[in-house]
């Protein structure tokens, strides 16, 4: 039942996008000019034109990264809620399940997938 | 409790909502140029009203009333669709934030929080993480290469604060033994101690995440002008470019230091000190003083964020992404391990 | 002779506690708590130093010529000084000292008496360099430079001064700055806002 | 100095089929076109002289060997100066393997003079575009170029052609080049290998000013970079030759605009070596003009420091920077009577002498200006941010100094000794002393310490300045008055300046590296050949090679450390 304010803040949220946007396409003036809609190159004609080519795959291993450690963390949010009641066991248990996890953090580490844009030979 | 009743105690909350986003969200931005200009030995605006004070009304006016460009080669529904994506999630994470105590107003008892749910916490960094799909979308809808590889640098960065965020947010939660954003104050209040004094490596880590997943100094990547010249709003125009420094700087920094205060400093509770418990100066006021307290710590954390933007210089991005997965995250995993001690030792 | 630079890094102890981030920002904050030092240029305006190489005008007859070199020069050019007009004996000295010759326009026009004076002088400041130079090749100190500098204005005509200008503006100027002392600049409270933390007393100059 | 009696007979016995020959102000080694290469390898192993300086051609329009090209290389261990000349129809050796500097000089002397350099990896225009036809520099183009385009009247549109006299603009117009142009230029400068080629270009608030960068992109690592110059070329050296030696001042403080009066000091000083009347300068004048250039020193300096920390992301900084650079405005303006285009020096002295209170303004700046300095370095100096991007980050090794021909604050970096001032004093500098900052591993760490141990020391020489300038008397004079005013006839306007025939090459140092003049007088008003040897121009071209496989991001700063100014890269 508490998700009814969650919800209506949505709706209205939405809302108020939607009313900003077109507010501004309404007030705005329009006048046509050949090369106003020129996207911004520093004012020079585009060597390629679409930017919307291949870029480096550094970025999907990033994806990757996030989504082993944010699973991690679902895991672990339950067990942090309930640990005082787990004792001994609980710490246990957890403490073998985050080894493993940062032997996964440590390979990535030594292959160099952290490195923002690592060169394809350390692979 | 009736059902208009909870109706307009809803309407009410939401309006609370709005007024924070758009109006104490519109006048921050001359908050931030007032104390920039006076950390640079200039005054700021002075023409629009007394000392500036109606600035933000005419950046509002002066946006609304620009044209509105779409770039030739963008696709448009998405190019659109970045503003709502980034808008929307920045601000669902003030409906779990409890903004004070229970009061009692027109016979009801009201919470001052708008869902009361018990996974408060991970609602919040779960809207939190959709910020990611507003970058990405404008950057490559837009079409043009400075805002591709500014979106791209700006959704590395949020994708490795992401991690770090959750990890170091766990600690306060063992110790407070529940996740609804409520009950964690409610602890604190009860173990007369904020989690700030016994998870201060935790706090570092969340402060800085707070710096890089709002773009504030010293992970300022995305609008490195020098760089990549405002990074992935390049080809907005009008409100649209006034929306996204809006939700990037001021929405996403209150939300995100609204979240800090209820995990480390104790949400609404008074000033604490470490062995002695609570001292209010505000007592007088009764339960209103929490909502001060709370309006207190908030403002003091942005200043704090204001005062390291206007001072130091900025990382470059592989520097950014490598601290956070090779020097945050672990301290982040060792900050679990000392509070998986500490938490039995506190009563309650 | 030579100084080798260099800086030692952060030790351990100051990595921990950030004391570099805490050291820059209490510069930071010193200064936030100091006076602003902006002038708010349409309200306040700096006076500009005497010296300023601004509009150019024509200095008028007024009886402080140079005096040996006016005569002699009116005399060689047959000019014939009117008073309280320009003192241009018309010798296109200035002319030929600019590094953009082509920007003046010089013609003098012939009087009943045989002798001359000078009709047209216009200057085309759009293709000016205010570097000075017509100012020294001046032989009877007549052009020279004031301290006009919003010169801004709607249409290029306004950008060519012609000799009435030229003698409003010199009018005006020997007027106003002409008996002020050879000063480096005339501190008035705006620029005393950017040199109030220097300690700077330039007062006690004029006595000197 | 230029070399000495003993290293050219050296060089003639060593490689005898060479001429040498020791002038007044120049010593020269003739060479046949085709032994050049051979002969320059020679000279820069055997003999010492590693530092490129400058090339360029003259052009003599004699019968047969049309272009007289000469070379300016420097000996940092001896000292020592030479220039190696040889002449040729219209096509050279290109030396670019001897010295990298060489590949964009020769663009230049391409663009300008049509000389064809065999050998050359990319011979594509430095300044024009591609597609322009003509050779401005030679002495057969006229002017004012080709006249063949309608273009609107710069005239008013209300009153059309009927302005008075002068004050109206042809109507036809040289051509401008079109975005075909743009275009076809831009192709044919970079050929792309990687993922993207980005346009870092002429409007980008981080190159400071109009240059235009092709970075080969591999999502963010540059893999191949080149750059397209001349959106601010004015025709400089085409001017000079149309200029009395006075009235040429006028156009040297707007190559280096943010050190003017440096630039006028360095070519008040070439003409007074070349009239050989440096001895009759003041003393007074010596004294003020190397106070200002030094007050000037600092000011292109805060520009640079502001800029820098404004890119790398710490904006007061910037602000606090140009706080103290407002304060050194006002003086210059006090007593110059301009901020930024100040034509002060004199060929024999300075304009003006000090108003009143100048020495007191100028007192109160020394002595308030290293308190903030320190303040400042507290905030960058020793901050991991600041360190951790600027350490390890554009390194330059001497090699690479003596091989791009890289001068001032970013020759110092590397610890070469090579500061003008030290090695051939002009005006006053041998009556003062400071310290020359030297750097040790050549990074931009370095350049930064070096360049603000550099604003101290400036502050050291104004200091000794001013307590000399206190001891002369307002009256003692500030301009040389020539012996007989027929032969050398020394004024403030500079008319009928006339100056023997003969060839020189004098620098100063910039605070952007050496900025030198080579003149070639054949005698009279105006000089036959000026060339005009910038130092951000030459320390710009390491630029490509110090981005090679680097990220964007560094872009920014290592442009920034190497701070070059567009008027004086494209003059």
């Amino acid at each position: 039942m508490a998700y009814i304010g969650l919800l209506s803040l949505l709706v209205v949220m939405l809302g108020l996008s939607v009313v900003l946007i077109s507010l501004n396409w309404l007030l705005g003036p329009k006048k046509k000019e050949s090369y106003k809609t020129y996207p911004y190159e520093c004012g020079v004609p585009l060597y390629d034109d679409t930017a919307q080519t291949t870029f480096h795959q550094g970025y999907y291993i990033l994806g990757l990264l996030l989504l082993l450690f944010d699973i991690e963390v679902a895991y672990l949010f339950p067990w942090a809620v309930v640990y005082s009641l787990l004792g001994v066991f609980g710490f246990l248990e957890v403490f073998l399940f985050l080894l493993i996890l940062t032997f996964g953090l440590v390979y990535a580490w030594r292959k160099g997938a952290l490195d923002w844009q690592f060169d394809l030979e350390s692979l | 409790m009736s059902i208009i009743a909870l109706g307009i105690i809803i309407a009410v909350k939401v309006v609370v909502i709005l007024v924070i986003i758009l109006g104490i969200g519109a006048y921050l931005t001359l908050v931030e140029r007032k104390v920039a200009a006076h950390i640079q030995r200039r005054p700021g605006p002075m023409v629009v009203g007394w000392h500036g004070l109606l600035q933000p009304l005419a950046d509002g006016i002066k946006l609304l009333t620009k044209e509105d460009i779409l770039p030739s080669s963008a696709n448009p529904i998405l190019y659109n669709l970045a503003i709502v994506m980034a808008l929307v999630p920045a601000t669902l994470v003030f409906a779990v934030v409890p903004f004070g105590p229970e009061i009692h107003i027109f016979g009801y008892d009201i919470k001052p929080i708008l869902t009361d749910v018990n996974i408060g916490i991970i609602l919040a960094f779960a809207f939190g993480s959709l910020a990611v799909y507003g970058v990405a979308l404008s950057g490559w809808a837009s079409n043009s290469k400075y805002a591709l590889i500014g979106a791209l640098r700006k959704a590395g960065i949020i994708i490795s604060y992401e991690v770090v965020i959750t990890f170091a947010a766990l600690g306060p939660i063992m110790l407070a033994k529940s996740l609804s954003t409520y009950d964690i104050v409610m602890a604190q209040i009860h173990q007369k101690v904020w989690y700030i004094f016994l998870q201060p490596i935790s706090f570092v880590v969340f402060v800085f995440a707070l710096l890089a997943e709002t773009g504030r100094v010293p992970f300022d990547i995305q609008e490195a002008e020098a760089e990549l010249v405002t990074g992935f709003t390049v080809e907005y125009g009008g409100m649209k470019f006034g929306l996204f420094p809006l939700v990037e700087w001021y929405v996403e920094v209150l939300s995100l230091s609204s979240i800090l205060t209820v995990l480390y400093l104790g949400g609404w509770s008074p000033l604490n000190i470490p062995f002695i418990g609570f001292v209010d100066p505000f007592f007088f006021l009764g339960a209103w003083s929490g909502f001060i307290w709370f309006i207190i710590k908030v403002s003091i954390l942005f200043l704090l964020v204001l005062w390291l933007h206007w001072t130091l210089p900025r990382y470059r991005i592989d520097q950014i992404t490598t601290v956070a997965w090779k020097v945050m995250l672990p301290l982040a995993l060792f900050n679990i391990l000392i509070s998986a001690f500490i938490a039995p030792l506190l009563r309650g | 002779m030579i100084k080798k630079v260099f800086e030692k890094p952060l030790n351990f102890l100051e990595t921990i506690f950030f004391l570099d981030f805490i050291k820059g920002m209490s510069v930071t904050i010193k200064q936030a708590f100091t006076k602003t030092i902006t002038t708010h240029y349409p309200y306040e305006k700096l006076t500009a130093p005497k010296r300023f190489r601004g509009f150019f005008g024509h200095k008028t007859v007024n009886g402080l010529e140079p005096q040996p070199a006016f005569d002699e020069w009116a005399e060689r050019m047959k000019v014939e000084p009117q008073p309280s007009k320009s003192r241009c004996v018309v010798c296109y000295l200035c002319k030929k000292a600019c590094p953009v010759p082509d920007l003046f326009e010089i013609d003098g026009k012939k009087l009943e008496n045989g002798k001359k004076v000078v009709s047209v002088f216009n200057m085309n400041l759009m293709l000016c360099t205010f570097c000075g130079l017509c100012v020294d090749a001046c032989p009877v100190d007549c052009l020279f430079q004031s301290d006009i500098q919003e010169t801004a204005s709607f249409s290029r005509k306004d950008a060519i001064l012609n000799l009435e200008k030229l003698e409003l503006i010199g009018k005006v100027w020997q007027d106003r700055r002409e008996q002020e002392p050879d000063r480096i600049w005339i501190d008035d409270e705006a620029r005393e806002k950017l040199w109030r933390e220097n300690k700077l007393n330039l007062r006690k100059v004029d006595n000197a | 100095m230029q070399a000495t009696e003993k290293t050219l007979n050296e060089i003639k016995a060593k490689i005898p089929y060479v001429d040498v020959k020791k002038e007044k102000l120049t010593s020269v080694v003739y060479v046949q076109k085709e032994l050049l290469f051979n002969v320059l390898k020679a000279i820069k192993e055997d003999f010492g002289f590693k530092l490129f300086i400058d090339h360029s051609v003259v052009d003599t329009l004699e019968a047969d060997n049309r272009f007289e090209a000469f070379y300016i290389l420097y000996n940092v261990d001896t000292k020592e100066r030479m220039l190696v000349k040889t002449k040729t129809e219209h096509a050279l050796p290109s030396v670019e393997k001897l010295w990298f500097a060489a590949k964009w000089a020769e663009r230049e002397c391409y663009d300008m003079f049509g000389v064809n350099y065999e050998g050359h990896e990319h011979l594509v225009r430095a300044f024009m575009w591609d597609t322009y036809s003509h050779y401005p520099l030679r002495k057969d183009f006229p002017l004012g170029g080709y006249e063949t385009v309608e273009l609107p009247s710069l005239n008013e549109s209300t009153f059309g052609d009927n302005l008075s006299g002068t004050m109206n603009y042809k109507r036809t117009h040289t051509y401008v080049p079109t975005l075909k142009d743009l275009e076809y230029t831009e192709r044919n400068r970079i050929k792309k290998k990687a993922q993207v080629v980005l346009n870092w270009g002429p409007l980008h608030p981080g190159t400071h000013g109009t240059m235009w960068f092709l970075f080969d992109l591999e999502g963010e690592r540059i893999v191949q970079t080149d750059v397209i110059l001349g959106q601010l070329h004015r025709g400089v050296e085409k001017l000079a030759e149309h200029e009395p030696y006075q009235q040429f001042l006028v156009y040297t403080d707007r190559m280096d605009y943010i050190s003017g009066l440096c630039s006028n000091q360095a070519w008040t000083v070439t003409v007074e070596r070349l009239l050989g009347i440096e001895d009759m300068v003041p003393l007074k004048a010596k004294y003020i003009r190397t106070m200002m250039s030094e007050l000037q020193r600092i000011n292109s300096h805060l520009l640079w420091l502001g800029t820098y920390a404004l890119d790398l992301g710490a904006l007061t900084i910037f602000l606090y920077a140009f706080k103290e650079r407002e304060k050194i405005m006002d003086i210059i303006e006090g007593i110059t009577g301009a901020r930024l285009t100040i034509s002060y020096t004199r060929i024999g002295g300075v304009r003006m002498d000090l108003p009143q209170g100048a020495l007191d303004v100028i007192e109160s700046f020394v002595k308030f200006f290293p308190k903030e300095l320190k303040d400042w370095e507290k905030i960058l100096s020793r901050n991991r941010i600041w360190v951790k991007r600027n350490k390890e980050v554009g390194v330059l090794t001497k090699e690479d100094i003596y091989f791009y021909g890289l001068t001032g604050a970013v020759a110092r970096g590397s610890g070469v000794f090579y500061d003008i001032r030290k090695l051939e004093p002009y005006d006053a500098y041998s009556m003062v002393d400071f310290d020359v900052p030297l750097g040790e591993n050549g990074d931009c760490y370095d350049r930064y310490l070096v360049r603000v141990e550099e604003m101290r020391q400036s502050i050291r020489i104004i200091e000794q300045c001013l307590q000399k300038l206190k001891t002369m008397s307002p009256n003692e004079p500030f301009m040389a008055e020539s012996g007989d005013p027929k032969k050398l006839k020394l004024t403030l306007d500079g008319i009928g300046l006339k100056v023997p025939a003969g060839e020189v090459y004098s620098s100063g140092e910039n605070p952007r590296g050496e900025l030198g003049f080579y003149i070639n007088s054949k005698g009279g008003l105006k000089p036959y050949r000026v060339k005009i040897r910038p130092g951000s121009f030459y320390n710009l071209c390491v630029y490509p090679h110090l981005m090679e496989n680097r990220y964007i991001a560094d872009a920014v700063t290592v442009l920034a450390s190497l701070d070059p100014v567009v008027g004086e890269v494209d003059r």
